[in-house]
């Protein structure tokens, strides 16, 4: 079984009104060094595959047709094989 | 002047290279330009007359069917024209309405394309001086049973529900049908109304030389670029490249622009002289419009214009589609108190240019003149003269009515009601906050939806509603029946209709079939707005909707508003006791062409439509509003797709209560979508006032019944259904589809 | 009995509150989070809605507003302070309240009327109530899902801290919670919003003996 | 500059009904390898400090502070030194 770990964040282009009120927020919280925040997605997916380049191609497939949205994100993702045990 | 930035073409490169006919521009309107400019434009004045001559931006193409509106009554304060339409609804106060689509977005990027509807709707409320009270929609998609479908429906209702939940105004009401002409174009349009009072109204100009234009709200970025001409170019499937012109929204940035703009009108009114907001095509077509529509010239300093992303060009910032902006104009010297007010809430308040009497659009940027252009010609789009043509179909069309299979009814009745355009759309209007605002008094679930005016006995009615089959079969009958059908649905509240906005879909207007669909539907909207004494104060056209050549059924969705006087007389769908009588006002004739019952049995729709008739409507409506102004009955609802059965079947599910009822006619009566009709449930005391009153227009069919039995006796047979089982059915049909 | 009820940026049901309050005769005012003191206040409201877009998680950035600390101040003074669906992931996000709100288990935001039972009927937000009583009222939330740890549960339950329940637990709340009290009884927090069941005209009232609840304890203390 | 990279999971006793939906919605996409999702998310976050040390502490702070709810959230993080330049 493998690990696919992805990450999602805007394309740079993208308004990210989250990041904007944390970092607003941690200002207030007096975390003075904060110079930018930006807010993504984290997704954890256990998968079967014959071999890591399969494991790959699906997780590329997955990733651009439903987790993210192809106009406004861009994902990057790491990939490990780990025992079948269930539990992430 | 100054024709080169930031690696731009310059004015030769852009005429060679041709890039103004991938931004929309034809030849002819590109030499116009040069003939009136008496030089060649350079690419940022290019890239503002395509964007200010998109038909989306100028309605170049529908311009001259738009102008036959009728648009005028002694209620109308505001008609078209600006952001939104206004109406007297007495005391000093004013409804404000508008219709707006956000149909290619929405089919490219469900959630954020409807999310940003209806925070540009919104928008166009509020910058009136009007505080928005509630949210509709109208919703075409194609059939459930497919994947792609099931993700846009999903997307489009948790985007509406994204946006309007968190704003906090209440979505009320709106409709939903499914057919396969929407697949690969569905529709998403957006209705807001708001309130106001008539001494608050502001409009969109750019008055007095001198005075300041402030930009307010969230800064410039990349995104929607191009939106205006992307909205009005048609799908091809294999142009996925294109659809990168979808905005981001957010709400919570909204509703903090939202109440600090309503704020600086209440207190500041006798210094801002105008507010307009950042729709399609931004920042230019506001502050040109603006200008424009005064008379006026204005220069901008794009140096001043707040921006999220590095080295944008002068095309981006004015082109931008970002959301949640504003332009405001205001006096001369006192813009402080404006831009204090704005700072308070965190929020962006620049001044960013004047107003000149010059006459002329002027954009600096870096020190230098990036752009000089008359500002009447550049909002002035070059009319075009469309040719139209009756459309093949309608010619081959038959008058012999669909005779529907009546071998099984009980499961005709069955499968009627597990269609998704029959079947309860509360699975999906339940994700919107209808009662946020603790105004809504009828919400989603019934005819229309009835809001109260706080602090007055009155309450708006609002619906929208169009059934575009109808109009597939016959353009202009079927649009004179959309706005009856808004009509009945406001009347069977109590209320009164006052006005119509409208959202034209249709598909390419440069085929003249399609230009005809669209000249015919605005006269038949026109001849029953009048009849109805409903001026049509706003709208929206969404032209191209069209994938591969196959255009959707012309889509002309209405959206109405009435008035209640007396909120206390707020009638609703459901039957409310037993043993009150159980009427059916108007004639039930043999009218299936376009039915929901013609599309479940042969899957196609097809045939002359049925008969309309104006003033028998008119009396339908009359008769309803006076028994309820009267407190003779306790229910009221109107019929349309699926005729008799499923009105009383609605009216049942909306309560606890079933019915048993002898119609005197053939089983498929049942299932007639003859216009003009209502089922009304009357109670016992008051069932002889109320035959008097209705006289030969209302028959008496049955009556309202405890238990689980409902039984419906025709002159060939007798149906006995179980209410559990078919309400069931009816609550979950979209859910197992969209699930399945 | 004077009230405050809280305007977080964000807040858009401040106003529902208000005049539900002032329905029933008290001398309410909004008060902006951007305020420090609210000793002048005999009760403290926290409305629904979406406290900075309810970004990050829902009531994570409104806990950290300047309010917040007189709004804590207030509850250690015995106080009443009441958060109603936002207002209440506010205070469990504030440690005000045990437990956090989180998504319902079907996913996606709920606006329907849902009924409740009222656990506990001898609160200072319940005594009007019969013990038992069924009631309806609204709830319009996408956070509704209230979670908490074993121990933490069982504590609620012994010491009769849970106010109300879900007849049919719409978003998957651990004990079918609804609305929970802290141990002294004077901070409550709800997901279904009462001060949308008090106006016959939009056709429920069940929320009318929530806000008399209230009435009757302040006025008894006082 | 720093750039702290912080990913922020359920603790596994929590339910993650969003990620049920998602692993849903891949089967029906005929996905079939896929065993389990979770959803969480992923922050970057770019801070002035004085010294890696400095950053971590402020980093978990933050972090614990704001960035999760304790009651059922956890996280890791990575940090790294970044060039002054602004965008991420
Ligand atoms: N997309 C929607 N959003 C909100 N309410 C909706 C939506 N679709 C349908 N409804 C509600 O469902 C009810 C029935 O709608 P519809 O079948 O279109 O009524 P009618 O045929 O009387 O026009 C109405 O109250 C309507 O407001
Ligand atoms: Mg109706």
């Amino acid at each position: 079984m493998y690990l696919a770990k992805i990450y999602v964040t805007y394309k740079p282009s993208i308004l990210d009104p989250q990041g904007e009120v944390i970092k607003a927020a941690l200002k207030r919280m007096d975390y003075a060094g904060i110079n930018q925040v930006a807010q993504g997605k984290y997704f954890e997916v256990k998968l079967e595959a014959k071999d890591v380049d399969t494991a790959t191609a699906e997780v590329q497939s997955f990733t651009d047709a439903l987790l993210i949205n192809q106009n406004t994100e861009t994902y990057r993702f790491d990939l490990s094989l780990v025992s079948d045990e269930v539990s992430i | 002047m100054a024709t080169v930035t930031n690696n731009e073409l310059s004015p030769e490169q852009v005429r060679d290279s041709n890039i103004y006919k991938q931004w929309g521009l034809t030849e002819i309107e590109y030499n116009l330009i040069v003939k009136e400019l008496k030089r060649l434009p350079n690419f940022t004045e290019t890239g503002i007359f395509s964007g200010m001559w998109s038909e989306h931006v100028s309605y170049k193409k529908s311009k001259p069917i738009l102008r036959k509106f009728w648009s005028k009554n002694e209620r109308v304060l505001q008609g078209p024209g600006e952001g939104a339409g206004i109406l007297d609804i007495g005391d000093g106060q004013a409804v404000v309405f508008k219709a707006e689509s956000h149909n290619h977005p929405s089919f490219v990027e469900p959630y954020e394309g409807a999310a940003t509807g209806v925070g540009g709707i919104l928008r166009d409320i509020f910058s009136m001086g009007a505080q928005p009270i509630a949210v509709l929609d109208s919703l075409r998609f194609g059939e459930l049973n497919d994947t792609h479908t099931k993700h846009i429906v999903d997307g489009v209702i948790a985007g509406i529900a994204g946006y309007g939940n968190a704003i906090g105004i209440p979505t009320v009401g709106g409709e939903i049908s499914f057919d396969h002409v929407y697949a690969g174009n569905p529709l998403v349009n957006v209705m807001a109304v708001g309130l106001m009072d008539q001494s608050a109204m502001q409009v969109g100009q750019a008055h007095g030389v001198g005075n300041s234009i402030i930009y307010v709200g969230a800064k410039t970025g990349r995104d929607g670029i191009n939106g205006a001409s992307f909205a009005s170019a048609e799908f091809s499937t294999d142009q996925e490249s294109d659809r990168s012109a979808v905005q981001v929204g957010d709400p919570f940035l909204e509703k903090l622009v939202m109440d600090a703009t309503l704020k600086a009108v209440r207190e500041y009114s006798d210094i801002i002289v105008g507010i307009q907001d950042m729709g399609a095509a931004g920042l230019l077509s506001s502050s040109s419009e603006m200008a424009a529509k005064a008379g006026m010239g204005i220069t901008l300093n794009l140096d001043m214009v707040p921006q999220r992303e590095t080295n944008m060009t002068p095309y981006e910032l004015m082109l931008s589609e970002s959301q949640e902006r504003m332009v405001l104009v205001v006096k001369r010297g006192e813009e402080q108190a404006i831009i204090d007010l704005f700072q308070e809430s965190d929020l962006d308040a620049v001044i960013i240019g004047e107003v000149t009497d010059n006459g002329r659009y002027i954009l600096n940027f870096k020190n230098n003149t990036v752009a000089d252009v008359p500002i009447d010609f550049l909002t002035h789009a070059p009319k075009q003269n469309l040719i139209m043509t009756e459309p093949k179909r309608l010619s081959k069309f038959t008058k012999t009515q669909y005779q529907p299979d009546m071998s099984d009814v009980k499961n005709t009745i069955i499968s009627l009601v597990a269609q998704a355009t029959i079947a309860s759309k509360a699975s999906l209007f339940r994700h919107f906050d209808s009662m946020v605002r603790t105004d809504t008094v009828i919400k989603s679930g019934g005819d229309a939806s009835l809001v109260r005016v706080r602090g007055t006995q009155k309450a708006l009615a609002m619906t929208t509603d169009v059934n575009a089959r109808y109009l597939y079969l016959n353009p202009k009958v079927g649009a004179q029946m959309a706005v009856a059908e808004a009509a009945r649905n406001i009347t069977a509240t109590g209320a009164t209709p006052i006005g119509i906005t409208d959202g034209l879909n249709f598909g390419s207007p440069d085929n003249p079939e399609v230009y005809y669909e669209l000249d015919q539907s605005v006269a038949g909207i026109n001849d029953m707005a009048k009849k109805l004494n409903t001026p049509i104060i706003s709208g929206n056209v969404s032209l191209y909707n069209e994938t591969d050549g196959q255009a959707i059924y012309p889509t002309p969705m209405i959206g109405m508003v009435g008035l209640l006087d007396d909120v206390s007389k707020a009638t609703t769908i459901a039957f409310k006791h037993a043993t009150d009588s159980i009427y059916v006002i108007g004639e039930t004739t043999d009218s299936f062409n376009g039915s929901e019952i013609q599309k479940l049995q042969t899957g196609e729709i097809e045939g002359q439509l049925f008969e309309f008739d104006s003033d028998q409507e008119l009396a339908s409506q009359a008769l309803v509003r006076d028994a309820i102004a009267n407190d003779f009955i306790a229910s009221a609802h109107d019929l349309s797709e699926g005729g008799l059965i499923v009105g009383l079947l609605e009216s049942s599910f909306a309560g606890h209560l079933s019915f048993n009822v002898n119609t005197n006619q053939a089983d498929k009566y049942l299932f007639a979508e003859t216009p003009s009709r209502f089922v009304v449930s009357v109670p016992e005391e008051k069932a002889n006032l109320f035959e008097e009153l209705a006289g030969k227009q209302a028959t008496k069919i049955g009556s309202v019944t405890d238990g689980d039995n409902i039984v419906v006796n025709t002159t060939t047979q007798t149906v006995t259904l179980s209410r559990r089982e078919v309400k069931k059915v009816y609550q979950e049909s979209i859910s197992w589809q969209l699930e399945g | 009995m004077k009230a405050a009820v809280i305007s977080f940026p964000g807040s858009n049901c401040d106003f529902d509150m208000l005049y539900a309050l002032q329905d029933f005769g008290v001398d309410a005012e909004i008060v902006s989070a951007k305020q420090n003191s609210l000793a002048e206040f005999d009760a403290i409201f926290l409305p629904g809605g979406f406290s900075y877009g309810d970004y990050l998680r829902t009531g994570a950035i409104a806990r950290f507003s300047p309010i917040m600390s007189a709004v804590t101040q207030a509850a250690n003074a015995g106080k009443l302070v009441v958060g109603i669906c936002n207002g209440f992931q506010i205070l469990t996000e504030a440690g005000l309240l045990p437990g956090q709100l989180l998504g319902n288990a079907t996913t996606g935001f709920i606006c329907d009327d849902i009924e409740l039972s009222i656990t506990n009927g001898q609160t200072a937000f319940t005594n009007s109530y019969e013990s038992d009583e069924k009631i309806v009222i609204p709830v319009a939330h996408a956070e509704g899902n209230f979670f908490a740890d074993e121990d933490t549960l069982n504590k609620l339950e012994e010491n009769n801290q849970i106010v109300f329940r879900y007849v049919n637990n719409p978003n998957g709340s651990a004990h079918d919670i609804a609305g929970i009290m802290n141990e002294q009884g004077n901070v409550f927090g709800m997901m279904p919003h009462p001060e949308r069941a008090v106006d016959e005209v939009l056709g429920n009232i069940d929320g009318q003996k929530f806000f008399k609840s209230m009435l009757s304890t302040i006025l008894a203390k006082a």
